[in-house]
């Protein structure tokens, strides 16, 4: 395993994981301006945070040590993601050949606990949002896995490091452009099904049954539901991160430079993700299947062009 | 000589004939009892290469005893049982069974004609046919007839066919006395064991119709 | 060898004395799980030695009948099988000390306690195989011990369906496995395995395919997995454990081994394999989702795993067909890897849900709930189980899967079909990965989680101390594995030079990798360590309050009105219709005042179906329609023989 | 010395027809002790030579004889107690007609003399019939005149054949005695198109006594309907008996250089016979009648193993005698059920492991021996015909082979798991069983499974000495 610890590298995971409910507060400022509206301030993410860590908590009597351990677990595995992450370009502060299963894996066991922790509640509601969860994540599942097949074909890379930061980068700006743009639109809906945004799933409505992610959560309050929190903007950090890596070529120029491109290409994904859900609505629940597989239909023939592209 | 074998197998021919289109069980009874003794006194007049013995007229004696007397005897007694002594509502009709018979004839005289017999005597093709058609017109009775009996008598009617058969094929030399006699009574044995399971069914059924053992099937 | 021996002596002691003293009934169970247990120990601990320390294959010979030789041979790919055989079975037996408890059935155990130590010993007789002929024997006798083993509760009639159905298949299967050997037989002349390799690639096709179909039906590979969701439910648990843990790799025993011997070169074999995998791996796991007895969920899910382990095992075959080497040896290694972890994750899945049934007394998961509570060493050991099956890091399955996925990306520098192949495998595992996650938290969450919704599953304690020992037992080892995989893996890519393409490949060539995975776990581990730490510390002085569960305004809830297995199911299953087959019964509404409504859900196996609708049925109706032939007629009888003498006479 | 393995069961016979029922019974099972002293005197090769043409100790015919001696020696036995416990108004007809089966069935062990065989073949029909018809009820009739008539017309075709191998001699002019120790000797100077003919009728003629389809059809009738002990040395003895008069058959044309289409013959009935058995087993709703459509399987499967020859042939030869084993022990189980449980029906019965317990084990002991499962012999032998038959390049005939035998295997083990192991609805037990009754099932299947742990080195040779004249060997 590469261990670095070079101040660059800490520098840009501490900088994105900062920034990261900053970035969540964008989202809501986007929506604010396209519905006319002032919008709550741009650090609200920060404030609820703190509310919340500074609160005692409720538990259900229904509920077992696994409905404490969910909130845990879904955010060691998020955090982790981003120890792994090379932001902005520079080097990780671990990483190593093959990482890139390794990590996908890890989010799934956040996504069992957090699905065990709804159902550990008895509410029909939470199992409902579970049952949907677990559903859609694995057709996501086939999508990332058809990506990461492709940059192995493209790169023979098999880590974050190696994609972004090495010699044989995946980019936008490289030969196979073609492939990485389907890449990107396939990507770009896997970022709004992982994270529970609009057309998928919708975190602002007022009825429970027709949210997955926020009805998962419903019981949990206090710290819990903090670490929760985090884990999500941990998760929706990476995915933007992921996204904007592909969309310039980090691996050339200065450091300091980067670091101010990359999070001005994170500002605009953020806000392009609030432009979605500001112009779209949320698509009945059958139909998110089909959208999903539309990311994996588009990267499946990515990778099959590939058999042309890379001989 | 081979004219009055000739006269013989025609005879052979004759009973058969009768015998398909024969509707009373002791007429068929008869029947056999004459074929019985015509068949064994064939290799009698035959023209064989060692004239008459002593050992083949024994023997005919034999035959004309089992076959003659003791089988249709013992026939007679079962037919004699039984109720109603005549075949009714044939499987094969009479008619069919009998131009079966003739096509039988056509049908061996051409199989005979067929085979490559150089080393035979032309009596002894004559009774090819003759054996061939009779053992096919036994067959015919034992699918055609309802009647135990019948079939009994189809039984007998092929298992002479058979011995004519052997008769124009076999040379004398191989035919050892011993296993003559042994096939005889075996023979014998066979009549005797059908007659007593006959009686039983008799008993037991109050008829030898074999349409009514046809219990035992899946 | 001798030392095996006696393993397998102490073994057939055990069972036979059961026989003997049945009538003193905690005596016979005494002895036979202590002789079975320790027969067991010394083999798995012979054969662990024997494959770490690169022991030398010991071979023994005895003739038989004349014209045989009954020839057994222990070499890495055999120890690599035994050590799961014997080490399972014995955890399996001391589990089934307490879960075989009626006294008033002291005969029907001995019988089982004696088929028990004879599926041991033909396990471990059939991976030891060194001839066709002693790979026959030991392969029917397996069969009709677990056929006994699997109607153990006689009296019931679904026992004896399943039963029968194992049977068929079993039997069916065998015979395919014959007619392949008929054709390696043809072709070197010998019932030995030496002269295999040098059989025409034609032959060895069609002879791989013949065994592939019958050990396939041990296996359960997809559409002939039948018997699977039938005869694991009606088996006694720690039966079900060995079966479904042990047994049915024996038929991936027989894939790896004929696959070996003959050393293949063209890339058909692995092709076949991956597909074959990843039908059995996606539709095994749907159904699972699918199922509510729990006991039939983990049968398919046994079928998913097969899946797996075939998509590792075709991976690798490609990679040696294409000279690829990192695909040959992590593709081969990663599928028996997972052979050993899944032997010991359904085994605790099964003996666990034999815990549930035990205290329960019903194996539909939606008449249970909230177990974790009453239950929990059951409980947590099922939901380390369950995380493990589901192939998720720290634990187990994930290493083996790993291995799996690293060796496919690394097909997928090939080209052709190859290359498809390895990106479908590779998206069969993410698949799989993800639904069997969707399963076992269906599983964890209906049995264990939320309320009880019956009186049954409200009323059960926990089971016996040494179940539970022996459910504790296997999900440590399922950690375990999950953050030290060195020795496992190292074994497993040992077993893998048996390969000629990788024959030289060594430790540096992989533990790096293994290393770092281990050391992300570990990574893993302390930061939870810390978060927990922090979150206690958030904590402190806080007030922690209990109260019901939020109701989302609706103000009378009640345990019935969870989200069932079936509910959580259903959009899942709905989406693969094409596959599986969902019968529901709905009186529906009709009235303005509705009276009493009903549903009901049944979710029915499309390969059964299919075998049904193609095969059995045409085939039984094409018979029943020949069933004239003895129609009870003499004419007709007599008949027959004319026509066959016209018919003969012609054809002369 | 020989031929005191007949006479002395024929004077027996003949005497016990006439003796009150007890001595009757002594005399069964002493014969079957003197008949198997013999058996083995002539085994071990201790008896002096032979004075006669007609007969002669070929290895087939010594192997048929000692598996007929062995099978004897315990359906005796079993007869001796199954009679004290069922009333029989004709016991000494029974007892006579045993020991006069015996002797007939011995004749064909030994018999060389072609016409000698056929009268020997006949005479086991006559002498059997008694006992099929012993009860006198309508389906025994029924059954007996099926079974005397049917095989009288087949074994007379067969007759018709032992012309045509004469004859077959004759148009080459050739003179020796007609046996088939010295027809063999100039077996390839015959005339192939007579001999093919007569082979034809010999298959005919003594395949409908061996029960190849589409000759078989007497076959279950006789079988389910005979007392058991009679089924059981129908099915175990008889059939080989038959079998050994077509193997001697084949073996004429085998070495007259027509082994090739001798083979395709037996391979032809071989497969109809065992498709014919797999629709009748299915669904089958009486066990005699099952076991005995299992008798025509296994009779298929042999002719299917002597006509691949090579391996097949050997596992054909081991087949006809653990069939035999294992088969007749099923039948003696199937005589104690039937007492159990009056009747032959499966539906009626049930709840053998609770009410017959050691019947119901031996009964599902010899069901797994007859599937070929291990521990019992048939798993050697159907492996070794399957991989002979593949040697052999006969796939079509190895796909039918496979394909009937799970068809049978699914049929029957339905029927045998419900007679075991299902529920039966009332206790009503007619006659309890007995440890006597129990045993020769019992030593049956062990013998069977003693000759797979260890097959005595003389048995080998003589297989060995069998299968060599057809092309055999166990060398592929």
């Amino acid at each position: 395993m590469n261990f670095t610890f070079s101040f660059t590298s800490l520098f840009s995971l501490l900088v994105a994981f900062s920034l990261a409910p900053l970035f969540m507060g964008v989202i809501l400022k986007v929506k604010a301006f396209f519905g006319g509206k002032q919008g709550p301030p741009w650090l609200i993410k920060y404030y609820t945070l703190i509310k919340l860590l500074r609160k005692g908590s409720v538990y259900s009597t229904s509920t077992t040590f696994i409905f404490k351990l969910g909130p845990i677990i879904s955010f060691v595995t998020a955090f982790m993601l981003l120890l792994f992450f090379p932001f902005a370009g520079l080097p990780p502060i671990l990483s190593f050949h093959g990482d890139v299963v390794v990590l996908f894996y890890l989010l799934g066991l956040g996504r069992f606990f957090t699905v065990l922790a709804a159902l550990d509640t008895a509410s029909p509601f939470e199992g409902m949002g579970a049952a949907r969860e677990v559903f859609f994540s694995a057709l996501a599942e086939a999508t990332i896995f058809v990506i990461l097949a492709l940059f192995f074909r493209l790169s023979g890379s098999l880590s974050f490091a190696e994609y972004f930061s090495g010699t044989q980068v995946v980019n936008l700006w490289s030969q196979s452009a073609a492939l990485i743009f389907l890449v990107l639109i396939a990507l770009f809906i896997v970022l709004l099904t992982e994270n529970s945004r609009v057309p998928v799933d919708d975190p602002a409505t007022h009825l429970e049954l027709t949210m997955i992610h926020e009805v998962m959560i419903l019981d949990h309050s206090g710290p819990d539901l903090a670490l929760i929190e985090m884990g999500a903007f941990c998760k929706m950090l990476f995915y933007s991160a992921f996204i904007s890596c592909l969309l310039y070529p980090f691996h050339t120029g200065s450091a300091l430079y980067n670091v101010l491109v990359f999070n001005i290409i994170m500002t605009l994904i953020y806000a392009g993700v609030g432009l979605v859900e500001s112009i779209t609505a949320r698509y009945k629940m059958d139909m998110v299947p089909n959208f999903i597989l539309t990311s994996f239909a588009l990267v499946f023939f990515a990778t099959i062009l590939t058999m042309e592209f890379v001989q | 000589m081979i004219h009055i074998s000739n006269i013989f197998l025609a005879m052979i021919l004759l009973s058969v004939l009768l015998s398909l289109r024969s509707n009373r069980l002791m007429a068929l009874v008869k029947l056999m009892a004459f074929q019985g003794i015509v068949v064994s006194a064939v290799p009698m007049v035959l023209d064989t290469a060692h004239g008459l013995t002593f050992n083949l007229i024994m023997f005919f004696i034999l035959l004309v005893l089992v076959k003659g007397i003791l089988i249709p005897g013992m026939m007679s007694v079962a037919v004699n049982k039984v109720v109603a002594s005549r075949e009714i509502e044939p499987i094969i009709g009479y008619h069919a069974s009998l131009f079966a018979g003739l096509i039988m004839i056509v049908f061996s005289v051409y199989i005979t004609n067929q085979l490559n017999l150089a080393s035979l005597a032309a009596s002894h093709k004559l009774l090819l046919v003759t054996g061939i058609t009779t053992m096919g017109a036994g067959l015919i009775l034992l699918m055609a007839r309802r009647k135990a009996i019948t079939q009994v008598i189809g039984y007998l009617m092929m298992e002479n066919g058979i011995y004519l058969i052997g008769t124009a094929l076999a040379k004398e030399v191989h035919t050892q006395y011993v296993v003559e006699f042994a096939v005889l009574l075996d023979l014998l044995v066979a009549v005797l064991v059908m007659g007593i399971v006959l009686n039983d069914i008799n008993h037991t059924f109050d008829d030898v119709d074999t349409a009514l053992l046809g219990q035992l099937k899946d | 060898m001798n030392i095996f021996f006696l393993a397998l002596l102490l073994i057939g002691v055990g069972g036979t004395q059961a026989l003997t003293t049945f009538k003193r009934y905690s005596l016979m169970k005494t002895g036979a799980v202590l002789a079975i247990i320790t027969g067991c120990s010394i083999g798995a601990v012979d054969a662990a030695t024997r494959l770490l320390q690169h022991a030398e294959p010991v071979i023994y010979t005895h003739s038989w009948l004349q014209i045989f030789t009954f020839s057994l041979k222990i070499d890495a790919v055999s120890a690599f099988f035994l050590v799961p055989v014997f080490a399972i079975s014995a955890i399996a037996a001391l589990y089934s000390f307490q879960y075989l408890h009626d006294a008033k059935r002291a005969a029907g155990t001995a019988i089982n306690y004696f088929f028990y130590a004879l599926l041991i010993i033909s396990m471990a007789l059939v991976v030891c195989a060194n001839n066709l002929i002693s790979f026959a024997l030991a392969w029917e006798l397996m069969s009709v011990a677990s056929f006994f083993l699997v109607i153990y509760d006689v009296h019931k009639k679904a026992t004896r369906g399943a039963g029968y159905i194992y049977f068929i298949f079993t039997q069916a299967g065998a015979l395919f496995i014959f007619a392949g050997f008929g054709f390696l037989y043809s072709h070197t002349g010998t019932f030995g395995f030496e002269a295999l390799a040098s059989i025409p690639d034609s032959a060895k096709l069609i002879a791989f395919i013949l065994i592939l179909i019958g050990c396939g039906s041990k296996a359960g590979i997809m559409p002939l997995h039948v018997w699977l969701p039938y005869a694991h439910p009606a088996a006694p648990s720690h039966v079900s454990a060995v079966m479904s843990g042990v047994m049915i790799k024996m038929g991936i025993y027989g894939i790896v081994r004929f696959y070996l011997l003959l050393e293949p070169t063209s890339v058909v074999f692995g092709q076949i394999v991956i597909i074959l995998g990843i039908s059995s791996g996606i539709l095994g796991v749907v159904y699972a989702i699918g199922k509510q007895d729990i006991k039939k969920m983990l049968a398919y899910s046994s079928v998913e795993n097969i899946g797996i382990i075939l998509l590792g095992l075709g991976v690798g075959m490609l990679g040696a067909a294409s000279g690829n080497k990192t695909m040959a040896a992590f593709g081969f290694a990663g599928g028996l890897l997972h052979v050993f972890n899944h032997s010991i994750f359904k085994s605790l899945l099964f003996m666990g849900a034999g815990s549930v049934l035990h205290q329960t007394k019903t194996g539909a998961s939606n008449q249970l709930g909230g177990l974790m509570k009453t239950m929990p060493v059951t409980g947590r050991s099922l939901l380390i189980g369950s995380i493990s099956i589901s192939g998720l890091p720290p634990f187990n399955g994930f290493i083996s899967e790993f291995l799996i996925y690293y060796g496919a990306i690394h097909g997928l520098s090939l080209h052709g079909a190859s290359f498809v192949l390895s990106a479908l495998a590779i998206i069969a595992l993410a698949v799989i990965g993800a639904l069997a996650a969707a399963a076992f938290t269906k599983f964890i969450g209906v049995v264990f989680l939320g309320e009880p919704r019956t009186a049954n599953a409200a009323n059960a304690c926990e089971a016996g101390v040494l179940m539970g020992t022996a459910l504790s037992l296997l999900a440590a080892a399922c950690l375990i594995i999950g953050i030290w995989p060195y020795y496992f893996v190292q074994a497993a890519f040992l077993v893998t030079q048996a390969i000629p393409l990788v024959a030289d490949y060594t430790t540096t060539d992989f533990m790096p990798i293994m290393t770092n995975i281990s050391r992300t776990a570990a990574l893993f581990i302390f930061l939870f360590i810390i978060v927990t730490v922090l979150r206690k510390i958030f904590y402190i002085g806080k007030e922690v309050t209990k109260s019901g569960t939020w109701g989302c305004g609706f103000t009378q809830p009640t345990v019935r009105m969870q989200y069932t297995g079936t509910s959580y199911a259903d959009s899942m299953v709905d989406f693969f219709r094409p596959f599986i087959r969902v019968q529901k019964k709905y009186s529906g509404i009709e009235k303005i005042f509705p009276g009493k409504t009903t549903y009901s859900s049944h979710t029915l196996d499309t390969s059964e179906i299919g075998l049904n609708f193609f095969v059995v049925r045409p085939v039984l109706y094409l018979l029943s329609k020949l069933r004239w032939i003895q129609h009870g007629n003499i004419q007709l009888y007599i008949g027959y023989i004319v026509l066959a003498i016209v018919v003969m006479l012609i054809f002369i | 010395m020989l031929q005191f393995v007949f006479y002395i069961p024929l004077i027996v016979g003949i005497a016990v027809l006439f003796l009150p029922a007890k001595i009757g019974r002594v005399a069964l099972f002493s014969t079957a002790v003197i008949h198997a002293m013999f058996t083995a005197l002539e085994w071990f090769k201790l008896s002096g030579p032979l004075h006669t043409s007609y007969f002669s100790n070929t290895p087939e015919g010594m192997l048929v004889l000692a598996i007929l001696s062995f099978l004897f020696l315990f359906i005796s036995l079993y007869t001796v107690f199954y009679m004290g416990e069922v009333e029989m108004s004709k016991e000494p007809v029974f007892n006579g007609s045993m020991l006069l089966f015996l002797s007939a069935m011995s004749m064909v062990a030994i018999a060389d003399h072609i016409i000698m065989l056929w009268v020997a073949v006949e005479a086991t029909t006559l002498m059997s019939a008694p006992l099929i018809f012993v009860h006198r009820s309508k389906a025994s009739l029924e059954a007996t005149w099926k079974y005397v008539l049917i095989c009288s017309v087949g074994i007379a075709l067969a007759l018709l054949g032992c012309f045509f191998v004469i004859f077959s001699m004759e148009m080459s002019n050739i003179h020796v005695p007609i046996s088939f120790s010295s027809l063999n000797t100039v077996a390839s100077q015959l005339d192939p198109v007579w001999l093919k003919a007569g082979f034809i009728f010999f298959v005919i003629g003594f395949g409908t006594k061996m029960g190849l389809a589409p000759m078989h059809t007497w076959l279950p009738d006789a079988h389910s309907e005979a007392p058991s002990p009679a089924s059981a040395l129908l099915s175990g003895a008889l059939l080989n008996c038959a079998f050994l008069a077509v193997y001697r058959c084949h073996q004429l044309m085998f070495t007259a250089g027509l082994g090739d289409y001798s083979s395709k013959v037996l391979i032809a009935f071989g497969l109809a016979s065992m498709l014919v058995s797999a629709v009748f087993i299915l669904n089958q709703t009486d066990y005699k009648r099952m076991l005995a459509y299992s008798s025509i399987e296994n009779m298929g499967i042999i002719a299917v193993g002597i006509g691949i020859g090579g391996l097949a042939a050997f596992g054909a030869m081991l087949h006809m005698i653990h069939h035999s084993l294992v088969k007749s022990s099923l039948f003696l189980s199937a005589g104690n059920i039937l007492l159990g449980y009056g009747t032959k029906t499966i539906d009626k019965t049930g709840s053998m492991l609770r009410l017959l317990p050691k019947t119901g084990l031996t009964f599902f002991a010899g069901f797994a021996g007859i599937s070929g499962f291990p521990p019992f012999g048939l798993f050697v032998s159907e492996l070794l015909i399957i991989l002979g038959a593949i040697k052999a390049g006969r796939y079509v005939a190895i796909g039918i082979f496979i394909f009937s035998l799970i068809l049978i295997f699914a049929g029957a083990s339905k029927l045998v798991m419900q007679m075991v192991f299902s529920e039966k609805e009332n206790d009503d037990i007619l006659v309890p069983e007995k440890w006597t009754r129990a045993l020769p099932p019992i030593l049956l299947l062990l013998t069977s499974l003693a000759l797979v742990i260890w097959l005595p080195d003389s048995i080998y040779q003589t297989i060995q000495n069998a299968i060599s004249s057809i092309g055999g060997t166990v060398n592929g």
